[in-house]
């Protein structure tokens, strides 16, 4: 008896949300959104991390979401204080409004 | 037995040795002269490179259940990328921006991240792949980002961490889907099950993705679109070694990839790259054609020069990677050069940035400008430097493999090259009316850095044949899995 | 000593090259230094002619030398007949070349006298190379000083002109020889070898596939044909004279190309060449007159000299794609020829240039009285030039004339031979521009002028004595020269290549023809 | 037998080491020196032309080669020496420009005394002989082109000996120029030369032709009519006249030397030498004796209105040429090099005893302004006389006899040879007509004078000086020759000539000779006779003939304006085609304009590209996102679409 949901459902729903965080980092003006979409996108990535982890009985899979999980909170640090450092030297944080450098 | 902790022992000295200098940075006081932190680094550097080539001694073999893989390829990268590493250590001593009390983290960031780039080339689980590429990725933002008062610094981290950050996740995706389609993430396992994979699409896709990380940490078209932002941003120093280290790793990885978990895709990745080569080298050579920074013209530059390195992958056998790791030392070499030069003569405020600006350099600093003209040289690759024999393997071995047509538009891409590097040259050498002095200075540690890196674009372009040499053999190693 | 005297030949420009550059930049040192490397290296080819024995076939002074494994490629140098003049021609003009440029190069010494040294080597390089991988190194090398020195020491560096000259002609060069490299890139791929000989046997021996060995030997064409310049390919010509400094100019066109169609065109692809043979010999044809009609209504001396230039050395592609004995001898001859007028008159305009500032030939004029050695050595060289009997131009341009006309085409001679007619025009028209009375006073460009100094009378009267040596004893020349073109012929004919037969108007239908 | 030294190479070497003398240190030698080694040194080449002519007449056999010559130019089979070769029309030829050269470098001696460059102009003029006595004595065609182009260069170099005047050089370049196109036909010539006979050696070809070698008519014709334009252009006949009479711009004695004794004659001297060529093509021996008489007839025409004296000899040495090239047209090659050898004597003296006048007036050329100079200039007087007496044909000078048999060959050469003569005999006529004009403007009448520009009265006429003796000497001796040289007669000079020139013509009937002599000097007389009545009388009666035919008068002054009309049709548009065609089309068009058009294309889409980098964070994100799908689409397009067997090619994907 098997009642629960396929995995294909679960890569599915992985796929939309990296998409969704595809679309945000295009769309989104602020920074701080642009930087939630990359960890929406690891987020999803770590969903489909852990459907492959069920589906072949590997525990490499959970694993590898934890280390995921640690690398996106050094980003995230990382991330906060390059943002912080844009808005002191350019007093805002919507990306259209920071190219000096093109062309 | 080796013990697994020497398979890893460039990376270990690295790490303390970037753990040294930060602790030594909080121990000493605020204003006191950070630029002997500088030498420590330098010298924990240079004895990870000794470490390297010890491995090298070493029977190639893995450690820590299979995940890293010491051989004669690794071996080739760990002491390329220290190479660069120190030397761009060197060219930061005396040439950092002001604030005293931040050059302690500089030189640690920049160990650290020759951590992740020396570990990126030696691993074959594709976690410590990930891990890796983060370690050398997050050291960089930061650096990129470094001179932080102006208004380019932040700006150029910013993009070069959002869009690393974009492009990892895709990297990232793909190993989730090859880990679903197979059941494993180490390297060799990943080529001896995929005819045995679950969904061939799901191959597919994970490859795809796959190279969109990789192919963005090389700057290859058309994801290099970071690259003249950031450099432009960066300090030189640091675009120094920004330009050649990580890339070096990027493309020991994309070898990695290709060679070690996809050869039985040669047939979808050949043409695929054999299109993103020639885009690479037209794109980066046309788009620098125009250009008045000369900042941003390297990296355009750079672009092409991925483009050349890519070609060499149309190949067959072993030879494109010998090819490869042959081209990014000469590159490695002549960019180190050039940029270091750049970061020496502009100074550290960067009052050069067009290539107008650079004019009268060779009546100023005869040293500096001929040393210049040396480099761009060699970027155009002429005979008798690196450059030359660099790309020289690479459309050499392009056409062993039939790709005729894509040496034949390499060529002509660096005859458009040619436009654009003498442009510099030129603006170089021709004298210029009323003599500003160069403002930076000839130290030990830019001398030293600056003329290694002359007589290594030299020697890789009058006696090619013992990198050669090295290279080849780094290559065999990838002939033994098969 | 023979088996070393190549390398020797090679090395003792950057020997000097090395001096000037580790002793400090002071006075005239740099320049003294490069005098005396460069006559010394003059005097090192004169090792070649004096020991060079004619009888004998093939490469003489040979030194093979592997310099990399794998991909193969030696240190193979050699020299015969036919390259035998042209390394003795480089060393003579060195010295020239810095008697030239004595004056004109005062800042910045140390660099230029750098790099002119480093220039020798890699033209010495291009004509003893053997493997054609080293020539292709030398080949390219070359190019840097002359763009280098241009854009350093041009003429026009305020408005930025010298600085495009550099760049067009380094950008002509350097992407006609792109396919130059696939080519040998693919002739390595097949054969696995870069050596001459090696390459010559495989493409004798039919193996290699035969429409992709038609397309290498259209990369090897073009790649010489820009650098001749042949007709159309010669856009970087005029510029370069006319911003170049003296030393530069008088060494950038002509020779380095003519002898690589002879060498690594004609006689590594007879048959291909045969099939281009009619395309170019028309094109050297239309060149002469082309080059001569162009210089006759020139204003400015560069430029002049330039389109004068683009003739005379049309002339030596006529010669060398006839296929005839007596053309070819007489190319290679006039490609020497062309080298030792170009330097004198080079030199002489130069120090009129020098101290006038200016090559409008109509600033100067009257300048004969104040200047009576530089007028009577500029009318030799011109006399030279536009093909005076018992001077040097007269032979080679009879030599490729007849040769021409008796094996190619009479029609096609008749037209080469008209820019015989052009040529006095343009010539003697320069020469009384400049030196005689023009009608008016005097413009300022001819009252600052000087006369030639000592040292630039005895370099331009060693060359004038040149000129007449060749013009009254041509075989002590040609000898050397028919030896090798001789095993050119014997290669030609044993893969059924004859002279070129053609008549006018029938280019395209006898290259059609040759094809089938 | 031992063979005689002849010492051949001597001759032209004597003058190129004098040449080499002055011309390299002429400049720091006293000018008495320089005059010495000018003298010495053509007086030797003389002594051994003399002297081989003295072997010749104790029966030395010609013609004599050097022997052992040195090769000059050796390619394959073909095969080039400096070969001397010396036979009886080369040792007249030698004697007339040896010793009608020395003469002349005795008069230019006086002549030249005051003026700068005295060491540049001997320099020159050796050098003249040098290249002259090699074009003569050269034993094949490329050797006499030496010569032949050499002459061409020295005569440059002494036209433009005046370097302050502009029209000078103009003149020096128009010559050589215009030279240069003859010789550009003569090159052609040797070439075909070449193919047909494998050999340009004179004799070698002879004994080919001799040896009836087939060698077509009309190949022959073609290599005549080539050797024929070198001639018309060294020999200043229709078409390539128009150098001549601007060459006066040299000094006078070059005028003399090379303008008319010696130089101009090249061209008959070649096709006498290579008569039997011609002799196979009755078309090209037409051409030459149709171009010969067409100039004779046309150059006296202009030669009747010209003012300045030294132009009315230029024109006259054109006419007198085209009375050889007519000998030489009507197969009488012996006369015409006997004409050649007077003509070398009289129009020598003309141009001397002119540059007398010219020297004594201090540097008045135009006959306007001189008259009455018999009683000043004597000496110059009489001799002129004796010169003008020879040219108009007059019994017994020299004219007389060499004009006569010319005029009497072409009578006898058929239908168009009576035509030829006819206008030959109004030729003489017009001769001399205008010399007696000369003679009567210069010497007779009143000293007149003309007011100068700058207003004062510039009498030269009224205070004409003799010459020196060192110019003077020279005049006599060649008045001499001009009366005398004509008595060793045809028939003897012929029969020395035969070995060389072959046959001449036989002439039937000797009472038609008599009876064309007697004409020829009735037509001379009457040309006197005209001269006198328009000129002998204050040029009244000039002034109203001139008035009646006003139109053909402009015509003649204006020199049928021959050389306007080759600049209209040839220089200009030779250079408007250079300027526009070449130039504009060619040059900036295709070569600079395909260059620029590349590096356009190449610039313009780099700077496209440029444009992608917006520097806006989202539009980068969408090239990677779009690089990304591109990327993905690619890998997915075998297993999706199956496109191409792109599928089939990864093998595993299809078990």
């Amino acid at each position: 008896m098997n009642t629960s949901v396929p995995a294909d459902w679960y890569l599915l729903l992985s796929a939309a949300l990296f998409t969704m965080g595809v679309i945000g980092f295009l769309s989104k003006r602020s920074l701080i959104t642009v930087f939630m979409s990359i960890e929406l996108m690891l987020n999803a990535v770590n969903l489909s991390f852990v459907t492959f982890a069920h589906e072949w009985h590997a525990v490499k899979g959970q694993i590898f979401v934890f280390f995921v999980m640690m690398v996106a909170a050094a980003e995230a640090a990382v991330g906060l204080a390059i943002i912080i450092a844009i808005f002191r030297v350019r007093g805002t944080l919507t990306v259209d409004q920071i190219d000096r450098m093109k062309l | 037995m080796t013990p697994d902790l020497f398979r890893i022992l460039p990376e270990v000295v690295l790490t303390l040795a970037g753990v040294l200098v930060m602790l030594a940075d909080s121990s000493l006081p605020q204003q006191a002269d950070r630029r002997p932190l500088g030498w420590l680094a330098a010298l924990g550097v240079t004895a990870a490179l000794g470490a390297s080539l010890w491995q090298g001694s070493l029977p190639s073999g893995t450690a820590f259940y299979g995940s890293v893989q010491t051989d004669a390829f690794s071996t080739f990268f760990h002491v390329l990328i220290c190479g660069i590493v120190l030397a761009a250590i060197l060219l930061s001593i005396d040439a950092l921006p002001e604030g005293q009390h931040h050059r302690g983290e500089y030189f640690a960031l920049m160990v650290f991240g020759a951590v992740g780039m020396c570990l990126l080339t030696s691993a074959v689980e594709l976690l410590v792949v990930f891990i890796a590429l983060e370690i050398s990725s997050i050291s960089t933002y930061v650096l990129a980002g470094y001179r932080k008062d102006t208004a380019k610094g932040p700006e150029s981290a910013m993009k070069y961490f959002l869009l690393g950050s974009f492009a990892t996740a895709f990297l990232l995706y793909g190993i989730a889907m090859i880990f679903g389609a197979t059941g494993t993430t180490k390297i060799p396992e990943i080529a001896a099950l995929l005819p045995a994979a679950r969904s061939h699409t799901l191959v597919l896709l994970a490859f795809a993705l796959m190279m969109v990380g990789v192919l963005f940490k090389v700057s290859a078209a058309p994801f290099h679109v970071w690259t003249p932002d950031v450099y432009e941003g960066a300090p030189t120093p640091v675009v120094a070694l920004m330009s050649t280290a990580p890339k070096v790793a990027a493309f020991a990885l994309l070898v990695r990839l290709l060679y070690g978990a996809f050869p039985l895709l040669h047939a979808l990745w050949m043409p695929l790259l054999w299109i993103v080569a020639v885009l690479s080298m037209t794109v980066g050579n046309l788009a620098a054609l125009r250009q008045q920074n000369a900042k941003r013209m390297l990296a355009y530059s750079s672009i092409a020069h991925a483009g050349y390195l890519l070609a060499a992958l149309a190949g067959s056998g072993t030879e494109p990677i010998a090819a490869i790791a042959f081209y990014t030392a000469a590159y490695a070499a002549m960019n180190v050069g050039i940029f270091g030069l750049m970061s020496l003569v502009a100074g550290t405020s960067e009052r050069r940035s067009t290539i107008a600006d650079y004019r009268g350099v060779l009546a100023e600093s005869p040293l500096a400008g001929g040393l210049m003209l040396l480099f761009l040289i060699s970027l155009i690759g002429i005979p008798f430097t690196g450059g030359f024999f660099a790309k020289f393997y690479s459309f050499s071995t392009a056409m062993q493999g039939g790709a005729t047509w894509l040496a034949l538009i390499g060529l002509l891409n660096s005859g458009i090259a040619a436009a654009y590097y003498l442009r510099f040259a030129m603006a170089v050498v021709q004298p210029k009316n009323g003599k500003t002095a160069p403002e930076g200075r000839w130290s030990v540690a830019t001398v030293v850095a600056i003329f290694a890196a002359g007589g290594t674009t030299l020697a890789l372009g009058i006696a090619p044949g013992w990198v050669l040499h090295m290279a080849s053999t780094a290559a065999q190693s990838f002939s033994l899995l098969h | 000593m023979d088996g070393m005297i190549l390398s020797l030949i090679l090395v003792v420009p950057l020997v000097g090259m090395g001096a000037i550059l580790l002793l400090p930049d002071r006075g005239k040192l740099s320049a003294w230094i490069a005098l005396l490397d460069s006559l010394l290296t003059f005097v090192c080819t004169l090792h070649l002619p004096a020991h060079f024995h004619t009888q004998q076939a093939g490469f003489q002074f040979e030194e093979n030398l592997p310099w990399l494994s794998r991909p193969a490629i030696h240190f193979h140098v050699g020299v015969d007949g036919l390259s035998l003049w042209l390394v003795v021609l480089v060393g003579l003009l060195a010295p020239v070349g810095v008697v030239a440029s004595w004056r004109a190069v005062q800042k910045n010494s140390k660099a230029f006298y750098a790099l002119y040294l480093l220039q020798q080597t890699a033209m010495v390089g291009v004509f003893v190379s053997l493997d054609l991988m080293l020539y292709y190194g030398f080949w390219e090398l070359s190019l840097i000083p002359i763009a280098v020195l241009t854009a350093m020491f041009g003429r026009n560096l305020g408005d930025g002109a010298a600085g495009k000259a550099a760049l067009r002609f380094f950008l002509y060069t350097f992407l006609a020889s792109a396919p130059l490299l696939v080519a040998l890139l693919w002739l390595y791929a097949r054969t696995g070898s870069f050596d001459y000989a090696t390459l010559q046997a495989a493409v004798a021996s039919g193996s290699l596939p035969g429409w992709q060995l038609g397309w290498v030997s259209v990369a090897f064409l073009i790649a010489f044909a820009v650098k001749v310049p042949v007709l159309g390919l010669h856009g970087w010509l005029p510029d370069l004279f006319s911003e170049a400094p003296v030393a530069i100019a008088m060494i950038a066109a002509g020779k380095l190309g003519l002898y690589s169609l002879i060498r690594f065109h004609v006689e590594l692809f007879p048959a291909m060449a045969h099939r281009a043979a009619p395309w170019m010999i028309a094109l050297a044809t239309i060149g002469i007159l082309y080059g001569a009609m162009l210089a006759l209504v020139q204003k400015e001396f560069w430029k002049l000299l330039a389109y004068a230039t683009i003739g005379s050395l049309s002339f030596c592609t006529l010669g060398i794609y006839g296929f005839t004995a007596a053309g070819m001898s007489g190319a290679v001859l006039q490609t020497v020829n062309e080298g030792v007028i170009g330097a004198a008159l080079f030199l002489m305009f130069g120090v009129l240039y020098e101290s006038a500032r200016t090559s409008r030939m109509a600033d100067f004029g009257g300048l004969a009285k104040q200047t009576p050695r530089l007028v009577t050595l500029f009318t030799i060289a011109g006399l030279a030039l536009i093909g005076l009997p018992l001077l040097n131009g007269f032979v080679g341009e009879f030599l490729v004339l007849s040769g021409t006309f008796a094996g190619v085409s009479r029609s096609w001679a008749a037209i080469a031979a008209l820019g015989v007619i052009l040529s006095a025009a343009y010539m003697l028209g320069a020469i009384q521009k400049i030196f005689l009375a023009d009608g008016q006073t005097n413009g300022h460009a001819g009252r600052v002028a000087r006369d030639l100094t000592g040292m630039e009378t005895v370099t331009v009267g060693v060359l004038a004595v040149l000129m007449l040596a060749i013009g009254v004893q041509p075989t002590v020349w040609t000898e050397a020269i028919e030896s090798a073109l001789q095993t050119v012929t014997h290669t030609m004919h044993a893969q059924g290549v004859s002279p070129v037969r053609m008549e006018s108007g029938t280019v395209i239908a006898s290259s059609m023809g040759g094809r089938q | 037998m031992n063979e005689p030294m002849l010492f051949l190479p001597l001759i032209a070497l004597f003058p190129f080491t004098g040449f080499l003398l002055n011309g390299l240190f002429g400049s720091r030698l006293p000018k008495a020196l320089v005059s010495t080694i000018a003298l010495l040194f053509p007086l030797l080449s003389f002594a051994v032309v003399a002297r081989a002519a003295w072997m010749v007449h104790g029966g030395m056999l010609l013609p004599m080669a050097e022997v052992g010559t040195p090769t000059w130019i050796a390619v394959g089979s073909f095969h080039v020496g400096f070969q001397f070769v010396l036979d009886q029309l080369s040792l007249v030829m030698l004697l007339v420009v040896t010793g009608v050269g020395f003469l002349i470098h005795l008069y230019s001696v006086g002549y030249m005394e005051h003026e700068q460059g005295y060491w540049r102009y001997f320099a020159y003029l050796n050098l003249f002989l040098f290249f002259m006595t090699v074009l003569v004595l050269a034993g094949n065609y490329l050797l006499m082109f030496v010569g032949w182009e050499g002459v061409g260069l020295a005569s440059y170099l002494l036209i433009g000996f005046y370097i302050d005047r502009k029209s000078a050089g103009d003149a020096g370049k128009k010559a050589f120029v215009v030279n240069r196109v003859g010789d550009f036909g003569f090159l052609i010539g040797m070439f075909l030369l070449i193919a047909n006979f494998g050999t340009l050696n004179f004799h070698q070809i002879g004994a080919q032709l001799t040896g009836h070698v087939a060698i077509s008519g009309a190949a022959a014709t073609l290599i005549c009519l080539c050797l024929i334009l070198g001639a018309t252009g060294k020999s200043a006949q229709i078409p390539l006249y128009i150098w001549l009479p601007d060459a006066m711009e040299g000094p006078t004695p070059v005028s003399a030397l090379i303008h008319a004794a010696t130089m101009v004659t090249a061209g008959v001297y070649m096709i006498a030498r290579t008569h039997a060529l011609f002799d196979l093509s009755p078309t090209a021996l037409m051409v030459v004796a149709v171009l010969g008489t067409a100039t004779a007839f046309f150059a006296a025409t202009v030669a009747m209105v010209q003012t300045d004296i030294k132009r009315v000899l230029a024109y006259s040495t054109i006419s007198q040429l085209g009375y050889m090239f007519l000998g030489c047209g009507v197969g009488a090659y012996s006369a015409a090099v006997f004409h050649l050898m007077t003509h070398a004597f009289f129009k020598a003296l003309l141009f001397l005893a002119a540059g007398s006048v010219i020297h004594g007036l201090s540097g008045e050329q135009d006959m306007r302004r001189m008259g009455g100079l018999r009683k000043a200039m004597p000496v110059t007087f009489w001799t002129m006389t004796a010169a003008v007496l020879a040219i108009s044909g007059f019994f017994p000078f020299a004219g007389f006899f060499s004009k006569d048999a010319i005029l009497a060959a072409a009578f006898q050469h058929g239908t168009l040879g009576k035509a030829l003569w006819t206008v030959g005999l109004i030729t003489a006529l017009l001769t001399s007509f205008y010399m007696f004009r000369l003679w009567y403007l210069t010497f007779l009448g009143e000293p007149r004078s003309a007011v100068h520009d700058n207003g004062h009265d510039d009498a030269h006429a009224a205070h004409a000086h003799e010459s020196p003796w060192i110019m003077l000497l020279p005049l006599i001796v060649l008045a001499l020759l001009s009366v005398s040289g004509g008595w060793i007669g045809i028939e003897r000079f012929a029969g020395f000539l035969e070995p060389v020139t072959g046959l001449a013509p036989v002439s039937d009937a000797g009472h038609t000779e008599l009876f064309l002599s007697v004409l020829a000097v009735l037509v001379a007389a009457l040309g006197w006779f005209l001269a006198h009545l328009f000129f002998g009388r204050d040029g009244e009666a000039a002034e109203q003939a001139a008035q009646s035919l006003a139109p053909i008068r402009r015509l003649l002054e204006g020199k049928y304006w021959i050389d306007e009309i080759y600049t209209a049709l040839i220089v200009r548009p030779v250079q408007w085609v250079a300027r526009f065609v070449l130039g504009w089309v060619g040059e900036w068009t295709l070569v600079r304009g395909s260059a620029w058009l590349l590096a356009g294309i190449v610039g313009l889409s780099g700077e496209l590209l440029r444009r992608w980098q917006s520097g806006n964070l989202r539009s980068y994100a969408a090239w990677l996102a779009a690089g990304a799908a591109a990327l993905l689409l690619f890998a997915l397009a075998g297993t999706l679409l199956g496109l191409n067997g792109f599928a089939d090619s990864i093998h595993w994907a299809v078990r």
